[in-house]
Order: C-alpha cells, then structure tokens, then sequence
C-alpha cells in the first residue's frame, strides 16, 4: 500500500485527504500520477504543474523517484507558511 | 534533540519564553534577533477576517529542524529557535517566530532573514485567508 | 510625543510589551524584527562579572527619539520602539532592545540594523565592564 | 554661569562630575577649554582628541561653536552603548 496525502488546495480539488493505493512491484512516481489523475481527473493536469512539490517518506521528490509499499506520498501546493 | 527549539503549535507563543530556550545555550550570547509574523488585516487588497494555517505534520517540523541545523552551520549563531502556529489566527496575533543568538549581532541579523526565507521555502505549512467574499489558499500557483 | 516608544530605564523590560507598543500603531503590521543586546560573560579575552551602564540624561532620550523619527523617514517601517537599560546589569540579562515593524519583513530587519549600529554610534551612553581585575570604561579610545 | 558636565571615563580623570564656569561675553569652545584644562590638567589632551565628543545644550558641538551664559556644555568618551 502507498498512502497518497494532498495539501490544502489540492486537497479541496481531490476531495479527499488521503488515498491508498494498493501496489506490487515498485513504481516511479510518474507512473503514480497516472494512477492518481485516473481517479481524481481535477487533479492530472495540476500534478505535472512545475510549482506543485511531491514528497516521498517526507523528502522532496521527482517524477523517476521509485516508490514501493509502506511509502507515503504527498502532493503539495506552494508553500505560503512564515 | 531539539529541547523544544523547534515548534509547530496551535496555541499562542510567548516570545519571551522562545527567548529563554535560546538564551539557556551559552553565557556568551551578545546579542539576539527576533523574527515575529503576524496576522496584517489586508492582504492583496482584500480586508482579511481571518488566517487559518494547514501543515504537513512531521515534514514540516522536520524542515524546521534542517533550518535550524544548516544554520548553525553556515552562520557564526550559537542557537536558533523557530515556533510556528497552524489552525485559526486572529488579525493582530503572531504567526511566527524566530530567534538567533550570536556572539556579535551580525551573523544573528544574517542567520535569522535567512531562516525565515528559507522557512517560506521549504516547509510545508499553507495559509488561507479568509476574506468576507470567501476563503482563499495562498499560493503563487495554481 | 512618543509614548512610550523610546525609553531609558534601570529596571528589567519585557519584550512582549514593547512589541505590544508597537503593533498598537497599526494591524497592517506584518513583520515585526527586534534585536535584544544581552550582557555576555566574556569580553576582550577577561571574564565579566557584571556591568554597570550610565546615560547622558536628557541627551540620551532625545538621540534615541532622533533615531526613531529617522528611521520612520528613511525606511518603509510603521513603528519602532527602543528601550535601554542603564545602571547595574548582571550577565545574562537585556542591556538594549529595538523592536521595528513593517507591512513587509524586509523593511523591518534593514531599518533593526540600521538603528541599532546608530544607536551606538551617537547615543550619548556608556559601559564600563567590572572584572576580577577591576573596572574598566569600555571605548575605543582613550 | 556655563555647566561643564564630564561623564564616564572624563569624570573619573575630572575628579567631578560638573563644574560651573562664570562667563561674562560668550566665548569659543575652544576658548572654554583652555579654561577647563588650567582647572583639570589632566583633561588638557585628552580634550582635544579627535575621539571626544563635545555638546552644547545637548547637541553635538564643534570648537568654533559658541558658547554663553546658561549653556550646558558636556565632553564625552567615545560612547559604548547598545
């Protein structure tokens, strides 16, 4: 299983907070995306936006990132804290 | 690891006490710069009612504490601490703090507008302002 | 004429008053910087043992009033306050605190440095630093 | 009557605090301390060094500024605050 999180206003456009994806062999996170804008099609074009941040286990990711079961993956809007 | 120096609450924050924490590392301290955000009533034009703050709980507390690493690193400060609130934020209340501590006040003024440059830049915690036409997450994009 | 924005006094100060001070002038203060001078244990290679500060009364005030009102002028700030501690002071406590506030965080940090490298140069205040091997009136020169 | 004030470290090699000076015409500065150091010999140099301040009424004066009766004139060490 990898745990998908998305943030403030991807989160209003997703629906949801968090989404499981039930997986076998590893994946990058390209491959995840395709996966995440089939079920979420408000989302398949902003998550290949140059701002939106993607994090795996909490570290800044990329698109040939691996990810496998146990991870946990966040989509994430620009930050706006401080 | 971090005694405390490195806060993300939903409750108000007592400057004085972040003070404190960072003035318990050393006698040698000379001089110390504060950082405090707070809630402006207008913002892009619009009258603000209110701030509310989401964070990536673990991510973003873990980022807090690389500031705080890379800056003792990279500039002359003997200690740093950042407090940031999520949740509700009233105009007027304090977003954000941090303090750094040197022995000669410049490196403190440099290691602290660095941090919160690099705070805005790296953690992820989202503000939304809430205006009386609506509410708004902030963000450059989308 | 200032409210209490620019004081001299022997006693302790709280920081969070004289934020409260200045964020009193305006909410479309959104960054407040502050630099806190602290007594530090060790000078010039000797060991301190307390501090003593003694002020030009009258000069003193009016020089700190002076430069608020330029900064004020010269940088995009909303307040500032400055409040510094004569007489005894002990290692570890506050000698001097600027607190300036801005809409944006840049103005505040540039107008912080700018006051506090004034305020020694044209403040009419001194320090003597007592040691385990006497007193000692610290200036450049004599 | 002109108010000498001395302060820190001047005080110390003054042996006092303030001393009052009879004037009858004004006068320089520059003419003030000749008076000053036939009273206070160890202040005679120390005076005329670059890094002393001097004010008159609290304003920051130079050795051709004139000085008169009622005036405040203070000399000052290189300051140390902050």
């Amino acid at each position: 299983m990898i745990t998908v999180r998305f943030f403030a206003t991807l989160r209003d456009m997703a629906g949801v907070e968090v989404k499981d994806y039930p997986v076998g062999e590893p994946l990058t996170l390209k491959e995840l995306k395709k996966r995440i804008g089939d079920d979420f099609p408000a989302l398949r074009e902003i998550m290949d936006s140059r701002s939106i941040l993607v994090s795996v286990n909490q570290e800044f990711a990329k698109d040939d990132s691996v990810v496998r079961d146990g991870d946990e993956v966040a989509f994430m809007p620009p930050f706006s804290g401080g | 690891m971090t005694d405390g120096l490195v806060r993300i609450q939903k409750g108000v924050f007592s400057i004085e006490e972040a003070v404190e924490r960072v003035k318990g590392a050393s006698k040698g301290i000379g001089g110390i710069v504060c950082f405090l955000g707070s809630a402006r009533d207008f913002s892009r034009g619009k009258e603000i009612v209110r701030l509310e703050f989401e964070h990536y709980p673990g991510m973003a507390e873990k980022k807090l504490e690389e500031i705080r690493q890379r800056a003792k690193e990279n500039f002359n400060i003997i200690e740093m601490a950042i407090v940031h609130r999520v949740g509700r934020i009233e105009i007027g209340e304090d977003i954000v703090l941090i303090v750094t501590a040197s022995a000669h006040r410049n490196d403190a003024f440099m290691a602290c507008e660095w941090a919160i440059s690099e705070l805005k830049r790296i953690t992820p915690i989202w503000k939304k302002e809430i205006t009386r036409e609506g509410e708004v997450w902030i963000s450059e994009t989308p």
